[in-house]
């Protein structure tokens, strides 16, 4: 009975899916079509898509050359704060659920000469890139996210390899302490030094150059250090819980 | 552009592939492999519909990390389906 | 129709249709995560595939190109990606605690009402 | 004086940020924290009340960026829900934990973003915020069922989520927008089929966190299992502003016939099926959630009734959400030792109850009044009748309850105080008059 009803409601389901993408792909022209609409609050943007806005003038606006970044941080920067924030609840929920749970026995084998040497050696390289894919968010695809998980993903490589590898917990969690306040506070100087939260208060400088495109850089560096650590202790606190 | 047209539809039916096997199988481990690798063949989808910034992020923590922490949860807890 | 967003959108459907159908019928609550990031995966794509033009490029300011794709999508699925991330690893640190109480995965409680 | 909104929810973070390296005092700085917000959430309501609706842009105007749209009923809410989150967390002042207090203030924080803020993705992010650390929350009480109902909670809302995400995705590939009050201007422009999948894919995702019928299996496990502080935080936070998102998808967004109609039955199936699965019920905690569920169907009955005018619609739902909200919240509170021993407690536990039942003058009562005026004026006589029927059940088990609850255990005082002052809110909000006026003004400003 509940088998039949499953299979019942996902042939419904995977219906209408494509119904749906049946109807939208027959109308594939929004750069050419302009929507007539009023803004509530400011209509000198009217006759305009929104994505043909952000292509027409991101660089205009924010000095960005990756239109992503420039939404993902400036844009909608106020998302970008909310996700930051979901993912630190979720660490710090992992960290409050897990606290009677640890145990610190030692007596797990040590990976093999191979996986111990190569990633002594892949692991600056890996911060590295990580810090590279960050910092240059603003010029090329990437940013705190991907650069944040790759600075994880180092970690995870040396706690694969070394079953003693531990990172001090409190340090970690000053770190994301601090890159979460900079990033609330870089917002909060926007309201205050500018009209909005989050708002670009700093020069754009020279479209193209490392140092430009005013907040952007410095957000996503905040964010890419607080995702590394974030997504590190999760996963430290996953690898040290006790069954 | 035939040749972008074939390798979607190839990664379509991997992706598919992987994640029908990853519900179908009893083995929670390979399952989250297997979810895994569709996460990974989605991450090439997105770089042949032109967005190279998600395909980036969903190879490292749609793919990556999320493996690594169903794998370390298996780890902790049982391998088998009932 | 194009080819690759006719084979983006049929994955997508069926990604989600076989996660919800994951969800809807195991019992293990290991598959039935794993199902719900199967879903996760599937709704990605979607918003990825929305914002594809055929003929456009990534949006990353390019002299050779004059059609981009709509980048507000790539954004949201940025977003997506990492909170898709930060519950499946609370979802499965309560796993863990229902182990470590239970002794087992399968949930046999069911919707009682 | 200039009133920015945005503080309501950065200042909380920023807090929640800073508790790690304050970890000594961090139940202080909450408290602080939280009473620092609720003056600030008062502050709001009175700019929203002499000036109308309030646009709080966020780094760019909309549609490129994000603003915050604050109507009456969204500064009432984010006042309810940051006022009350102050006074009950002094029912929670035990937990040691610096992780405790975090939890708290961020699910405070995006309860407060869901209910002010005017953009549909934002208010998905919102909503996760909320959810991850009410997730967290409920598991945070040691026992088998906690651990139960939060993973049961958590298989239905990211199932929520996901369909959430689904029906913004649809809506975006039409309207090339996301704030809501651009994509409500155009919305008539929306490929009709489409506008009705993603209507259901959103009302599916959201119903789960507003707790609507088919949905709310998770309900009476969670509020089972959870630690009564951690209940009465869920009764009238995330369901509350997962209430005011569904009014705003309801009636800013997609406002037609056919809509309030779906919506009026929904609210009927979730009113019937609560109030009759409550009265069925043995433990107090089952009984008091299944009690919400049917809350939650009547204020859906309330928002659905908005195609006459929102004369009669926009008062019920008021009233009947603080009145659910104090009520429900302080009787959660009671439900930590389920006998009402002290005059404090039994005055709480009293009014609390004789509200939901909608005795005159309580909150409850306007509620039930403005909305039986409202089911009349469309002329709904079965709906009426279902009402009245669900309302004779209601009465029936409070009163089966305040018979088996009144006993001569004492109860701490910081679960008793907390309880009292919540469930005055419901005699407070039923006698001032200047809630009359909040009421009737012109609300979910661009219907």
């Amino acid at each position: 009975m509940r088998k039949q009803a499953s299979v019942v409601i996902t042939v419904i389901f995977f219906l209408s899916l494509t119904f749906a993408f049946y109807q939208i792909s027959s109308s594939y022209n929004y750069m050419e079509n302009k929507y007539d609409y009023t803004n509530p609050i400011n209509e000198s943007s009217a006759n305009e898509s929104v994505p043909q806005h952000y292509i027409k003038d991101t660089k205009n606006e924010t000095g960005a050359i990756n239109v992503v970044t420039a939404i993902v941080v400036e844009y909608r920067g106020f998302d970008t704060l909310g996700e930051v924030t979901v993912l630190f609840t979720a660490a710090t929920g992992v960290g409050f659920l897990l606290y009677n749970l640890y145990s610190r026995k030692k007596n797990k084998r040590e990976a093999n000469l191979i996986l111990r040497e190569g990633s002594k050696i892949v692991l600056p390289f890996a911060l590295l890139t990580g810090a590279y894919i960050f910092i240059h968010g603003h010029l090329t695809p990437g940013g705190g996210f991907p650069g944040g998980s790759v600075i994880a993903s180092g970690f995870l490589l040396m706690m694969l390899s070394y079953p003693k590898f531990f990172m001090n917990e409190k340090r970690l969690s000053v770190l994301e302490s601090l890159a979460g306040i900079t990033f609330v506070l870089i917002g909060l100087f926007g309201l205050i030094f500018a009209t909005y939260f989050l708002q670009n208060y700093l020069n754009l400088g020279n479209v193209g150059y490392l140092i430009s495109a005013g907040i952007i850089p410095l957000i996503y560096i905040a964010v890419g250090f607080k995702v590394g650590s974030e997504l590190a202790s999760v996963i430290q606190n996953l690898k040290e819980v006790q069954e | 552009m035939i040749e972008f047209t074939i390798i979607a539809w190839v990664m379509s039916f991997l992706a598919i592939a992987s994640a029908l096997y990853a519900i179908k199988t009893k083995d929670l481990l390979s399952a989250a492999i297997s979810m895994g690798i569709a996460s990974l063949v989605v991450s090439i989808m997105f770089l042949l519909l032109q967005a190279p910034d998600v395909a980036i992020t969903e190879a490292s923590i749609g793919a990556g990390l999320t493996m690594a922490v169903f794998i370390y949860a298996i780890g902790k807890t049982e391998r088998w389906e009932e | 129709m194009n080819g690759v967003i006719m084979a983006s959108y049929f994955t997508v459907a069926s990604l989600l249709s076989i996660g919800l159908y994951g969800v809807m019928t195991k019992r293990n609550l290991m598959k039935i995560f794993i199902s719900l990031s199967i879903m996760d995966t599937g709704v990605n794509l979607m918003l990825i595939t929305i914002g594809y033009l055929p003929g456009g490029t990534a949006p990353i300011e390019n002299a050779n190109f004059a059609k981009y794709v709509d980048p507000l999508p790539q954004a949201l699925v940025l977003t997506a990606i990492v909170i898709g991330v930060s519950v499946t690893a609370l979802a499965l640190v309560l796993l863990i605690k229902y182990h470590s109480k239970k002794g087992t995965l399968e949930y046999k409680g069911g919707m009682k009402w | 004086m200039v009133v920015h909104a945005v503080l309501l929810i950065a200042i909380p973070l920023l807090s929640a940020f800073l508790i790690p390296l304050i970890r000594k005092i961090s139940k202080w700085f909450t408290i602080s924290i939280l009473t620092l917000n609720s003056i600030f959430s008062i502050l709001v309501l009175f700019e929203v009340y002499n000036k109308g609706m309030i646009y709080e842009i966020i780094a760019f105007s909309p549609p490129v960026g994000i603003y915050l749209a604050i109507d009456n009923l969204s500064a009432l809410l984010a006042l309810i829900i940051n006022v009350f989150g102050a006074i009950n967390f002094v029912s929670t002042l035990k937990e040691k934990s610096f992780k405790f207090h975090m939890l708290y203030l961020l699910a405070i924080a995006g309860s407060t973003g869901i209910v002010i803020t005017g953009d549909i993705f934002n208010m998905f992010v919102f909503f996760e915020i909320t959810a991850v650390a009410s997730y967290a929350l409920v598991a945070s009480k040691k026992s088998e069922k906690a651990v139960e109902g939060a993973i049961k909670y958590m298989i239905l809302g990211s199932l929520g989520s996901t369909f959430i995400l689904m029906g913004i995705a649809l809506i975006y590939s039409q309207m090339k927008s996301l704030n809501i009050y651009d994509i409500a201007n155009r919305i008539s422009m929306m490929n009709e089929n489409i506008k009705w999948i993603s209507f259901a894919f959103l009302l599916t995702g959201i119903g789960v966190e507003a707790e609507l019928f088919p949905l709310n299996g998770w309900v009476p496990d969670v509020y089972e299992g959870a630690s009564s502080g951690i209940a009465s935080l869920l009764s009238f936070g995330p369901s509350k502003a997962a209430i005011y998102a569904i009014a705003r998808l309801l009636i800013v967004i997609f406002p037609s016939m056919h809509t309030y109609e779906i919506a009026l039955w929904i609210g009927v199936a979730t009113l019937l099926m609560g109030e009759i699965a409550a009265f069925m019920q043995t433990d107090a905690k089952r009984m008091l959630a299944y009690s919400s569920i049917g809350q939650m169907g009547l204020i859906l009955i309330a928002f659905s009734l908005v195609s006459q005018g929102i004369r009669y619609s926009i008062p019920a739902s008021f009233f009947l959400i603080v009145s659910h909200a104090s009520a429900k919240s302080s009787l959660f509170l009671l439900s930590h030792k389920n006998k009402m021993g002290s005059a404090l407690t039994k005055y709480g536990g009293i009014t609390a109850v004789l509200s939901l039942i909608g005795m005159p003058p309580l909150a409850g009562f306007w509620g039930k009044w403005y909305l039986f005026l409202g089911a009349a004026s469309e002329k709904l006589w079965l709906v009426i009748i279902l009402i009245f029927f669900s309302g004779i059940i209601e009465a029936a088990y409070f009163a089966r309850y305040l018979h088996r609850s009144i006993g001569e255990e004492k109860m701490e005082a910081s679960y008793a105080y907390p309880m009292a002052v919540l469930s005055t809110f419901s005699l407070a909000f039923g006698l001032l008059p200047f809630i009359y006026k909040m009421a009737n003004m012109h609300l979910l400003g661009g219907v």
